[in-house]
């Protein structure tokens, strides 16, 4: 097996490497990738389509954002399949535990759960503030979502994983994870309901007749930012929480 | 960005990565792993991908690290190679 | 001369006719006697759709339908010609009676799984119709696999080791060699001439593609080979094999459906495929004309030492359907003519001689020639069937393959191949060896006890009725087309007309 | 509502999707309705879309409305072949979906509605698949597929399930990492992921370059592990004999026939054929692999005593059909791979429907346990014969067209290895399934001589015939499988239209090239 | 011959370091999802593997000397208002205390002078990879689910020995 890896790898990277000098040179401005039409055209038109600074974000949400779109769904689909996979019935399903049995500072120490108690909420406000102000900086909804799913798993590490559950049971996680793919695709078949293709933000203005088109776009891209920090931060904690506790959804690491 | 700094994160990576796989120890290797995405988000950032480093920093280096500690605390830690 | 095109649906119905039958058969299938009113219902219901189109054909006249357009080029197409006729004629006709036949034996033997048998039946008849006014090679070959298929349970029927083996024998050759020979062969047709829709025409559609040479004897080979239904050697074997069967799948299916549905379209081949001028330039039929003599001498011998009685009927069937092969590989109009004929008279001959074998099964149960001394004398009718049935393969008056054979062997001379013509005689001496001891021995046997007792109608044991009428018919039928053979030699020297 | 039919097809089963999850967690009864009618609207849109396809030509859809300049949005690209495989894998959902009723209900009680929400999305991911005409959302959509077939296979009760989920996720993942590696390539040198885009950079480009050659070779070999082509099929027997029938049932059918629709794809519309077979010298190669391929799966179907495990040896040779048939740069390869696409998704749908009943109904795992089974369950074994009849390649079957037109193809462009390959495969399959047919016919121990069969034998067997709920999908499948037999002309002048709309493939060209070769 | 050699090294090694760097981590990563025995390891070498992909694909679409690709709203602004008013296409005159919607319905077409594609490095490689690593996370997430049961049913995530027990249970069986 070691050598076939082996014969596999190199060959794979003589591969690699056998087109290298074919390859534009290492920053180049105008090599085919970056001078093309279309990295042109993001750059240059953002701001006039939709007025948002951070190109990525307007990629993201708006010129690419079927992609997007698919991509919370990926994050929505590992979610389920682990719970597919790993979840074992030791309770019903989303049912919240009748028993709180231990009590939180039992076994954990009283230091880190002063720290997180103090440290979580800032960690959700700056979540927040990472979503909200994706438009302008770096961040956005999958970060922002990230960082807001590692705040509920902090407080599942440092309390423990059933007091967590108890603030955000198993139904609850699923059905906001659900949610934020709603969210997302309810703007898009928005704009279809209103003549146009499919995520054509634009249009959206007629439903507010003090928004432009281009304001539209950019405030449906939070829209649908926020529909990505839902489902991903759900997701997070819902890998986590399974994976920590084989599926029982309890005790936890 | 400099490019001195940027080679010295280059030959770090592999050395990380190299060291992630060859550890015995699961554990040692998850956090090896932590600082290899730690490393690799540091490298994006100075090249201007400031987003892509973002979600790796959240993603790579936190929640995948978090994820393999966990699944490491569930079954075994130490391996055979 | 291009004949006049009639587009009428009517073989379609003649072929839907058996398959239609297959429902309420199995709606009825707890009532033996409804069902087999079915059988025959759709039989009669056949024939009479094949006889309404006898006087169209017989005037030279053509009837298409085309159904589906399967490919871009080529749909699944019905055309009734001469040659078409003939074999439906027979065929349809020929269900009749041994529906009757069957339905005697299968109630004399209390057989299982009758209804299945019935359906199968019905089914394999809708087979060979299809190959019978198939219009183009596709449609042939379509009907020639469900032939295959369709005949495999009824082959296997008793669900027994020896069935198994007979079965898989079957398959074995008979799959193998239409995948493994027809089908590339048809491709490569399909390749050449798709324009031409893969229409049989008497000047032959791969006549002007360009074929010569090895490539078109590689060609007729794989056709030949291909459809191996027709028994040629080396791929003989299956049919001695296929002989556990029930006597009456033995009787229709392999002395006058499957077997002649091989022979039927390898003269589609020689006749439609090619084209008979075409053969004659290319110069390549020689080839097949040595391998089928070689079957006649050869299986001909084997048939001589088989005790076996169904099992040296079997033998025979290859050596008279190399013969049927033999004659249109000669090219010959006469042959040609004379192989046509054959099939019918050899059909109606052959078949009388199994129902023969599975009346003596039936009534008696001995399978074996040399169990059979003096058993004319208790089965006084079935041996004079057995009688008559083997004159007429032979080819002796007053039997019908008396004239079939004068075709074949004026043809041989026509086409100045004196070795065949030998050949033709030989075989028909060694026809003679092992078919007229087996009725000598029943009414006259060695045994003098056995012979010196007197005859009396009362001591006899037939088979039921339903076995014993149908063989009666039949021989009757052979004597019948020694008298009348017109109708046939009419369809036949329609292909011949077209050719020339 | 017409021209949107494109978004429509993935949005059905969304929803279908998102709804199951969201009432399926208090209602387990509305998930089986819920998915049927999602995947019922996904059939009746691609079925609209096929015939818009075949009034007016290729749809463009511009999701978002970012046509100008054409790569900056995500374009979905409808051709008449897109528009066919669609057809069959929203079809082919829908009636595995059918097939699912009884068993998700006795097998996963409390996971049903996850268990519904992977199988739509998976409909959905490959459907997406299909339509789309940018490199890098198809990449996107493959993971979708990918995640969710681990998914379902590992949900699979056999302890051996898991196993093989594992090992399909690091062959999967190596594979569409592959894949996203070619498209890496592709883009930096021609800055686009539009298909048609990157179509038209590489035919300007000046001279040749080993970029967009090595891009090639990583996109083949990605997708070659995920069709389990010859060397690297070592996944699938595992992965598709282990998991649940219901899952099998969908992904055994699906997944390597969209694989190969994607290389297909590639071929046509992405690289462009004159480009892939007048630049590449290793096509023959290909075909030849192609042959191997063949015949290494047959000769490994041949040693099973699994049922499933044969069905998957013998995808691991239609794969190999289909990919001989593509590379053997000819019309008629083409054409046939394209057919046989649809055709080999019914015929392996049709197998696995009837694996999955035996093993319901009565618990068969291996092929000798599927004695008498003519007489125990006629019914089911009726459909299993169809669709056995067309692996085998018998008229009028769609196998049997599918194997014409890939024969002529192969003896137009002269790969007469191919050709026998093909044949011995047919003959190979023909012995596997009479092997089968012979050991329900007559049981396992036949009686010596035959007088022992004449008495009924008296003892009534425990199996029962199957539910409607598995027969219909079943029957339907046998049906289609006849339709399109019997329908071929006119599916393969459509398969044709496209072909010759994207004026990729100059039969003439390629003819001559295949005479040399 | 130095300087040859050092100008080989150049154009092959330094010119492209980043992609030279990124293959030999895809190496390092596919050997060990190849050859590793533990499945966790396997599973750290298809992350390696995976984000070295993502490497290549940022380093494809750096542009030396340009900055984040975020538009610097100041330098924006007074180019807008520099501009005048070209962009009547643009319709809907509303929200004038949005300096946003402001920018875009003034949007003239010779804007396009002024944003300098060269300053901002490309965006396009940078949302491909977000997507790349969320999907590299849920791979992830769902490998380590079935390393999981994987451990629950056979006691062991090396693969010789799963292997040796999957074989011994068909033996019994």
């Amino acid at each position: 097996m070691k050598w076939i890896g082996l014969i596999a790898v190199i060959f794979t990277g003589g591969l690699l490497l056998s087109a290298m000098d074919d390859f534009p040179n290492w920053g180049d401005a105008h090599s085919p990738a970056n001078s093309s039409p279309v990295s042109q055209y993001y750059i240059e038109q953002t701001m006039t389509d939709s007025g948002v600074p951070n190109m990525v974000t307007a990629v993201l949400a708006d010129y690419r954002g079927y992609d997007t779109m698919f991509e919370t769904v990926v994050v929505l689909i590992a979610g389920i399949a682990i719970m597919a996979i790993l979840r074992v019935a030791k309770q019903v399903p989303g049912g919240a535990k009748p028993t709180p049995a231990h009590e939180v500072g039992d076994q954990h120490d009283i230091i880190i759960g002063t720290t997180c108690r103090l440290l979580i909420p800032v960690l959700q406000l700056f979540a927040l503030y990472v979503i909200a102000h994706g438009h302008h900086s770096p961040g956005g909804g999958f970060q922002g979502g990230v960082i807001l799913g590692a705040s509920f798993i902090l407080a599942a590490i440092a309390k423990g994983l059933d007091p967590a559950l108890q603030r955000l049971p198993e139904k609850r996680y699923v059905k906001l994870a659900f949610v934020g793919v709603v969210i997302y695709v309810s703007f898009g078949v928005a704009c279809l309901i209103l003549g146009e293709n499919f995520l054509d933000y634009g249009v959206l203005h007629e439903l507010l007749p003090t928004m432009s088109a281009e304001e539209a776009r950019s405030h449906s891209m939070l829209g649908v930012e926020i529909g990505v920090a839902f489902t991903v931060s759900m997701i997070m904690f819902a890998i986590y929480a399974n994976l920590a506790s084989k599926g029982e959804l309890e005790g936890g690491l | 960005m400099i490019w001195q700094f940027d080679i010295l994160i280059l030959i770090f990576l592999v050395v990380t990565a190299v060291i992630s796989l060859q550890v015995k120890d699961l554990l040692a290797a998850s956090m090896v792993f932590g600082t290899y995405s730690f490393l690799i988000c540091l490298l994006w950032a100075g090249m201007g991908a400031v987003d892509v480093a973002f979600t790796e920093a959240t993603v790579g280096a936190g929640i995948s690290a978090v994820i393999l500690i966990a699944t490491v605390y569930n079954t075994r830690r130490d391996s055979s190679d | 001369m291009i004949p006049e095109v009639i587009q009428t649906y009517t073989p379609l119905w003649a072929c839907l006719s058996a398959l239609a039958a297959v429902v309420p058969m199995l709606i009825l299938r707890r009532e033996t006697a409804l069902r087999e009113g079915i059988t025959f219902l759709a039989g009669f219901v056949m024939l009479g759709f094949v006889i309404s189109m006898v006087p169209e054909v017989l005037a030279g006249k053509v009837l298409e339908c085309t159904l589906v357009q399967l490919t871009a080029d080529v749909p699944i197409k019905f055309r009734v010609d001469g040659l078409g006729m003939l074999f439906a004629l027979v065929a349809s006709s020929l269900w009749i009676v041994t529906s009757l036949y069957s339905v005697g034996y299968m109630r004399g033997l209390k057989e299982h799984s009758q209804t299945r048998f019935f359906v199968f039946f019905a089914v394999s008849l809708t087979a060979t119709m299809g190959v019978a006014f198939a219009g183009n090679l596709l449609t042939l070959y379509l009907f020639y696999e469900m032939l295959s298929l369709a005949t495999w349970p009824l082959v296997t029927h008793h669900q027994d080791k020896e069935a198994r083996g007979g079965g898989r024998k079957y398959l074995t050759y008979l799959l193998g060699t239409s995948v493994g020979f027809a089908l590339p062969a048809l491709i490569f047709c399909y390749v050449k001439a798709s324009a031409t829709g893969l229409e049989f025409s008497a000047a032959g559609f791969l006549a002007g593609t360009g074929i010569e040479g090895t490539a078109a004897l590689v060609l007729l080979l794989l056709f030949t080979f291909g459809f191996s239904k027709a028994g040629l050697m080396p791929f003989h074997s299956w049919l001695p094999g296929a002989m556990v069967a029930p006597t009456p799948v033995s009787a229709l299916l392999h002395a006058v459906a499957v077997v002649k549905v091989g022979v039927f379209c390898i003269i589609r081949v020689f006749t439609g495929v090619f084209g008979l001028e075409f053969l004659k330039e290319l110069d390549i039929a020689i080839v097949i004309s040595w391998v089928a003599a070689f079957t006649v001498i050869t299986s001909s011998l084997i048939a001589l030492t088989q005790d076996n009685l169904k099992r040296r009927l079997a033998f025979s069937t290859i050596g008279q359907l190399a013969y049927i092969i033999l004659g249109v590989s000669l090219l010959e109009d006469r042959a040609v003519m004379g192989s046509m004929t054959h099939i019918a008279m050899h059909a109606v001959g052959k078949i009388t001689l199994f129902m023969c074998a599975g009346a003596i099964f039936v009534a008696t149960g001995k399978k074996y020639v040399s169990q059979m001394d003096g058993l004319g004398r208790k089965m006084p009718l079935t041996f004079a069937a057995f009688t008559i049935g083997a004159l007429s393969v032979i080819g002796l008056p007053p039997t019908g393959g008396l004239i079939s054979k004068f075709y074949l062997v004026t043809g041989a001379m026509d086409a100045n191949q004196p070795w065949l013509v030998t050949v033709f005689l030989v075989s028909t001496l060694l026809n003679a060896a092992y078919l007229l001891p087996i009725g000598y021995r029943a009414f006259f046997p060695k045994d003098r006890q056995l012979s010196s007792q007197p005859f009396s109608w009362k001591s006899t044991v037939e088979a039921p009725w339903a076995c014993v009428l149908p063989l009666c018919v039949t021989s009757c039928l052979a004597m019948l087309l020694f008298v009348k053979p017109q109708l046939l030699l009419k369809l036949a020297s329609l292909m011949v007309s077209d050719a020339g | 509502m017409a021209e949107q039919y494109p978004i429509l097809v993935l949005l059905v089963l969304l929803f279908g999707a998102l709804l199951v999850g969201l009432s399926g967690m208090a209602d387990r009864r509305v998930c089986f309705p819920l998915t049927v009618t999602a995947l019922g609207l996904a059939v009746a849109v691609s079925i609209g879309i096929l015939q818009r396809v075949m009034d007016g030509g290729v749809i463009r859809y511009f999701v978002g409305g970012w046509s100008r300049p054409v790569g900056i949005g995500i374009e979905l690209r409808i051709d008449t072949i897109n528009a066919l495989v669609l057809l069959t894998v929203t079809t082919v959902g829908l009636l595995t979906a059918i097939f699912s009723f009884r068993r998700v209900r006795d097998d996963k009680t409390e996971k049903t509605p996850l268990f519904y929400v992977l199988y739509l999305l998976l409909i959905m991911g490959l459907s997406g698949m299909v339509i789309t005409g940018d490199a890098f959302n198809l990449y996107v959509l493959l993971e979708v597929s990918s995640l969710t077939s681990y998914a379902l296979i590992a949900m699979g009760k056999s302890k051996r399930a898991a196993t093989a989920a594992f090992s399909y996720i690091i062959m999967g993942t190596i594979g569409a990492s592959f894949y996203l590696l070619g498209v890496g390539y592709l883009y930096l040198r021609t800055g686009t992921l539009n298909m048609m885009e990157i179509h038209q950079a590489i035919l300007a480009l000046d001279g040749p370059s080993s970029t967009i050659v090595v891009a090639f070779v990583l996109i083949i070999v990605g997708l070659m592990i995920k069709m389990a082509f010859f060397p690297l099929f070592g996944w699938l027997p595992n992965a598709y004999s282990y998991c649940p029938s219901s899952t099998s049932c969908v992904v055994a059918p699906l997944m390597t026939k969209v694989g190969v629709y994607v290389m297909v794809r590639m071929m046509l519309t992405v690289f462009g054929t004159e480009w892939v077979f007048s630049n590449l010298q290793y096509t023959q190669w290909l075909v030849g692999m192609a042959v191997v391929a063949i015949l290494a799966g047959s000769v490994m179907a041949l040693a099973q005593v699994e049922l499933k495990k044969m069905f998957c040896y013998l995808i691991v040779a239609e794969v190999g059909y289909m990919v001989g048939g593509a590379w053997m740069a000819n019309h008629w390869g083409m054409v046939g791979t394209i057919y046989h696409i649809m055709g080999d998704a019914f015929m392996t749908l049709c197998m696995f429907l009837a694996a999955g009943i035996f093993l319901k109904q009565a618990g068969v795992v291996r092929i000798d346990q599927l004695d008498g089974m003519f007489r125990k369950m006629p019914w089911t074994m009726a459909g299993f014969v169809v669709g056995a009849l067309a692996m085998i390649g018998i008229p009028p079957t769609c196998g049997f067209f599918s194997k014409l037109y890939l024969i002529r193809g192969g003896m137009e462009s002269g790969h007469w290895f191919y050709v026998g390959a093909l044949l011995i495969s047919s003959l190979v399959n023909a012995v596997l399934f009479f092997r089968i047919f012979e050991i329900a016919y007559f049981g396992k121990n036949p009686a010596e001589g035959h007088a022992a069969h004449h008495e009924e034998p008296s003892v009534q067997p425990v199996i029962k015939e199957a539910h409607p709920s598995s027969l219909i999908p079943l029957y339907l499948t046998a049906a289609i499988i006849l339709l399109l037999g019997l329908f071929n002309g006119q599916i393969v002048e459509l398969i044709e239209h496209s072909l010759n709309g994207v004026q990729v493939i100059g039969t003439e060209i390629l003819v001559e090239k295949g005479g040399q070769g | 011959m130095s300087v040859m050699g050092s100008f080989i090294i150049s154009q092959y090694v330094l010119d492209h370091f980043n992609f030279w760097v990124a293959v030999i981590l895809m190496m390092i990563g596919l050997y060990a999802m190849i050859t590793k025995n533990n499945l966790i390891k396997k599973l750290i070498g298809m992350s390696i593997f995976q984000t070295a992909i993502i490497l290549f694909y940022v380093s494809a679409g750096v542009k030396e000397g340009a900055t984040i690709p975020i538009l610097e709203h100041h330098a924006a602004e007074t180019e807008q208002v520099a501009a005048g008013d070209a962009g009547a296409e643009h319709g809907s005159v509303v929200g004038a205390d949005h300096d946003v919607s402001k920018s875009s319905e003034k949007a003239p077409a010779h804007e396009v002078h002024e944003i300098n594609p060269d300053d901002y490095s490309n965006p396009l490689p940078h949302v491909l990879m977000l997507t790349a690593i969320v999907v590299g996370v849920a791979t992830l997430g769902v490998a380590l689910a079935v390393a999981q049961v994987i451990y629950k049913n056979y006691g062991t995530l090396e693969e010789d020995e799963i292997l040796a027990k999957i074989k011994a249970a068909e033996n019994d069986g």
